[in-house]
């Protein structure tokens, strides 16, 4: 399955977790994808932690506005009911529980809810950002990720390696491979693809899961 | 009373060693022209406070390439290499802080705040060195607040008050740096006469600002 | 999303010992519409947070009146006698607060902190119980968040996704009480469409808001 | 002298330290006079803690606004170049050190700069609203009251018998008798009115005051 296929797959997934007028805050880059893929009747509310509420699409070049951007630097719009506001303010909706879901790639994410995604120690520093206050903010927690490294190795593992994002503030994690629950006793795989099966999950995660008894649910045919 | 002058004339005061907040986001929001200013002053070993080194070339980012940055407190360095290296070799000391942690930290040196408990970056490197506290069983870190000698700030519109109006996303740090700074200054598209801006409009009340530069003016 | 109905209907969930943020400055302000369906309602023993408990028959006073509050958070009471005579009797139990302090620690709730250091106190019966903490050099109280079951707020202008928008002084308690309760009921004089207001017009984003209710309408 | 004259002598005074273009916020009752007797050239902006700058002059009733009161509750107008905001704001703004002066009342002022001017136990209790924020943030703060009380016992005071409002904030004292300054090592006499002599300022206040060897400046003559 081609990258740009398995991000697809990811971000259709994630939009099941987002409930019609829900306020989101998706993070840059895959995650940014889950708003094209949103099902007919679900509208949400994007937060963009640089200051607004009603991050709209892409404009066109002639239509890009230098003082309206997303957090990743690049033009957006904003949609009519939209809200922009100050830095204080925008981290007051986001620390204050005001966002309902946040979906953010990960480095690694670990059995306790811990994740690791905004730096590799000695290789690449390039700051936290949002980020921190996200993970630790957002009502919901969702990594959205491919399943492994490029190497094979998995970053769903026992206890995360690199500095951490936030402890223990991970509820969901959806990859290209399944969708995982993170509970107080451990991981609980929830579904599994299509194309892929419960073996083969459980080998390509570095812990393992709860699998239900009754089988497991599939997803992204 | 905001006074309105050449960016050179606003900064005057500016001498090596001083802090200095910079407003914007990745650039956006970032005076440009004061940018300009500070790197024809050639001050160095500036503590520069911003929520990013931006880009090569643009806004923070200036600053980086013209090494007048001793230290740097920031959220993100991701956008301009230099930062990183500079910090990996110790030529320049770089507070990496979470966004919302910093932008507090702001409101709390304007509001005259002595700190504030907040829960994130608790159980990560940046609780390193910072006292935590629970408060009805959840933990936090106590943050301290920031103040500067010098804050820059863009706006669109002044009036000759010196209340101030931001366009869309470029408001983001201004309005809490215009509180933390003994001198404040404003580079704006336009000034307008007192009045044309309504009591409720008002992003940020003029008292706080000392210079008022119009950009492309080559007044001073 | 902000749904439009009576100010009975908002205030359905509203049961007697439930905390209550009520906005507005001596009444200026306040939702006297939700005030009336709240005395109406006739919960008592209610945990009231608001500036202050105006005078009889205005704003807050008329839950004094009514004798529906158990518990007082506010910065001043002298507009209403029977507030202090209920706090010596020991009938009503009053948080005396610095206005500072409160509207800051409503702020602290609806943000996620844990709490905030201010100089705010300092030697004063308010420091009483509270921890002192000293960062250079100054001696500072910790105060802590407040939050409510219900916030009750008056705005002049809706538009039907809950942005809000308030006339001159009324503004006061309103956007920061608007962030700190579960159930957020705005009392407004209209409601426009969407769009109708602009984003860098909107003082509370809609957000926050669960109820709006439309000043003089009966529909329900 | 009556009372009415006392006053305004006190408030007279009190603009003699307010600079062209501070920030001041004047106290309910007495120290809202100060504003109608400010020299002509000097304009200061008034800050009103319920939420916003360039307070005006009392309306006429029909141009009364309900939504538009000083700190007193009463109708007031807002000067071209003010400014709303919230009461956060209006606080931080106060807290802050951004407002240059504050005119407060006060029922005791001792020589270490203590204030009392909230409450008075079992007896009256209306609580200190803005008065501890302003008295601790206010860059300067400016006592001004009349020098003793009815019964004509002092108000300055070796040390505050009442709760306080704040612990040695006081800068300065303006009386109907005298202007008194606090100090490190004391009560600095610097000027007495034009109706008084040192010695009966001296008998009137509850504490030593210094006084300068060469003569004490009149006001108010």
């Amino acid at each position: 399955m081609a990258e740009q296929d398995r991000r697809g797959r990811i971000a259709r997934r994630v939009t099941l977790e987002l409930a019609d007028g829900s306020v989101v805050n998706l993070g840059i880059g895959m995650p940014t994808l889950v708003a094209n893929y949103l099902p007919p009747g679900v509208a949400i509310i994007l937060q963009s932690e640089n200051g607004f509420l009603g991050l709209g699409p892409e404009p066109s070049p002639e239509e890009a506005d230098k003082d309206l951007v997303n957090a990743g630097g690049k033009p957006v719009t904003i949609l009519p009911g939209g809200a922009f506001f100050d830095s204080a303010m925008s981290f007051a909706i986001i620390r204050g529980g005001h966002v309902d879901a946040t979906v953010l790639g990960a480095l690694e994410v670990d059995e306790k809810g811990n994740l690791a995604n905004w730096m590799v120690p000695g290789r690449r520093v390039p700051g936290m950002g949002g980020a921190m206050d996200l993970v630790v903010g957002a009502k919901r927690v969702i990594v959205a990720m491919e399943h492994v490294n490029r190497d094979g190795s998995p970053k769903i593992v026992r206890e995360c390696t690199l500095p951490l994002t936030a402890k223990g503030e991970v509820d969901l994690i959806v990859t290209d491979l399944a969708v995982i629950e993170v509970r107080q006793d451990g991981l609980q795989l929830l579904e599994i693809a299509a194309d892929t099966t419960v073996e083969a999950v459980l080998a390509a995660t570095g812990v393992p899961l709860s699998v239900p008894a009754g089988g497991v649910p599939v997803f992204g045919a | 009373m905001a006074v309105i002058c050449s960016a050179r004339q606003a900064l005057a005061g500016l001498t090596g060693g001083m802090s200095v907040m910079v407003a914007g986001f990745l650039g956006v929001g970032t005076p440009e022209e004061l940018v300009g200013a500070v790197i024809e002053s050639g001050v160095t070993g500036l503590t520069v406070i911003a929520n990013d080194s931006a880009f090569p070339g643009v806004g923070v980012g200036r600053l980086q390439d013209s090494k007048q940055i001793g230290k740097l407190h920031a959220s993100y360095i991701g956008g301009h290499s230099d930062t990183g290296k500079c910090m990996e070799t110790g030529e320049m000391d770089v507070v990496l802080t979470p966004q919302g942690t910093l932008a507090e930290q702001i409101r709390a040196g304007g509001s005259g705040l002595g700190g504030f408990l907040t829960p994130t970056g608790v159980g990560t490197v940046v609780a390193n060195g910072k006292q935590e506290m629970t408060v009805n069983g959840r933990t936090y870190l106590l943050e301290l607040p920031l103040k500067a000698d010098f804050a820059l700030l863009r706006a669109h519109r002044a009036d000759a008050a010196g209340n101030l109006i931001y366009r869309n996303s470029a408001r983001n740090f201004n309005p809490l740096m215009a509180m933390a700074a003994e001198v404040v200054v404003a580079e704006v598209d336009e000034v307008v006469p007192v009045g044309a801006i309504a009591p409720e409009e008002v992003m940020t009340p003029g008292i706080f600002i000392d210079y008022i530069v119009i950009r492309g003016e080559k007044n001073g």
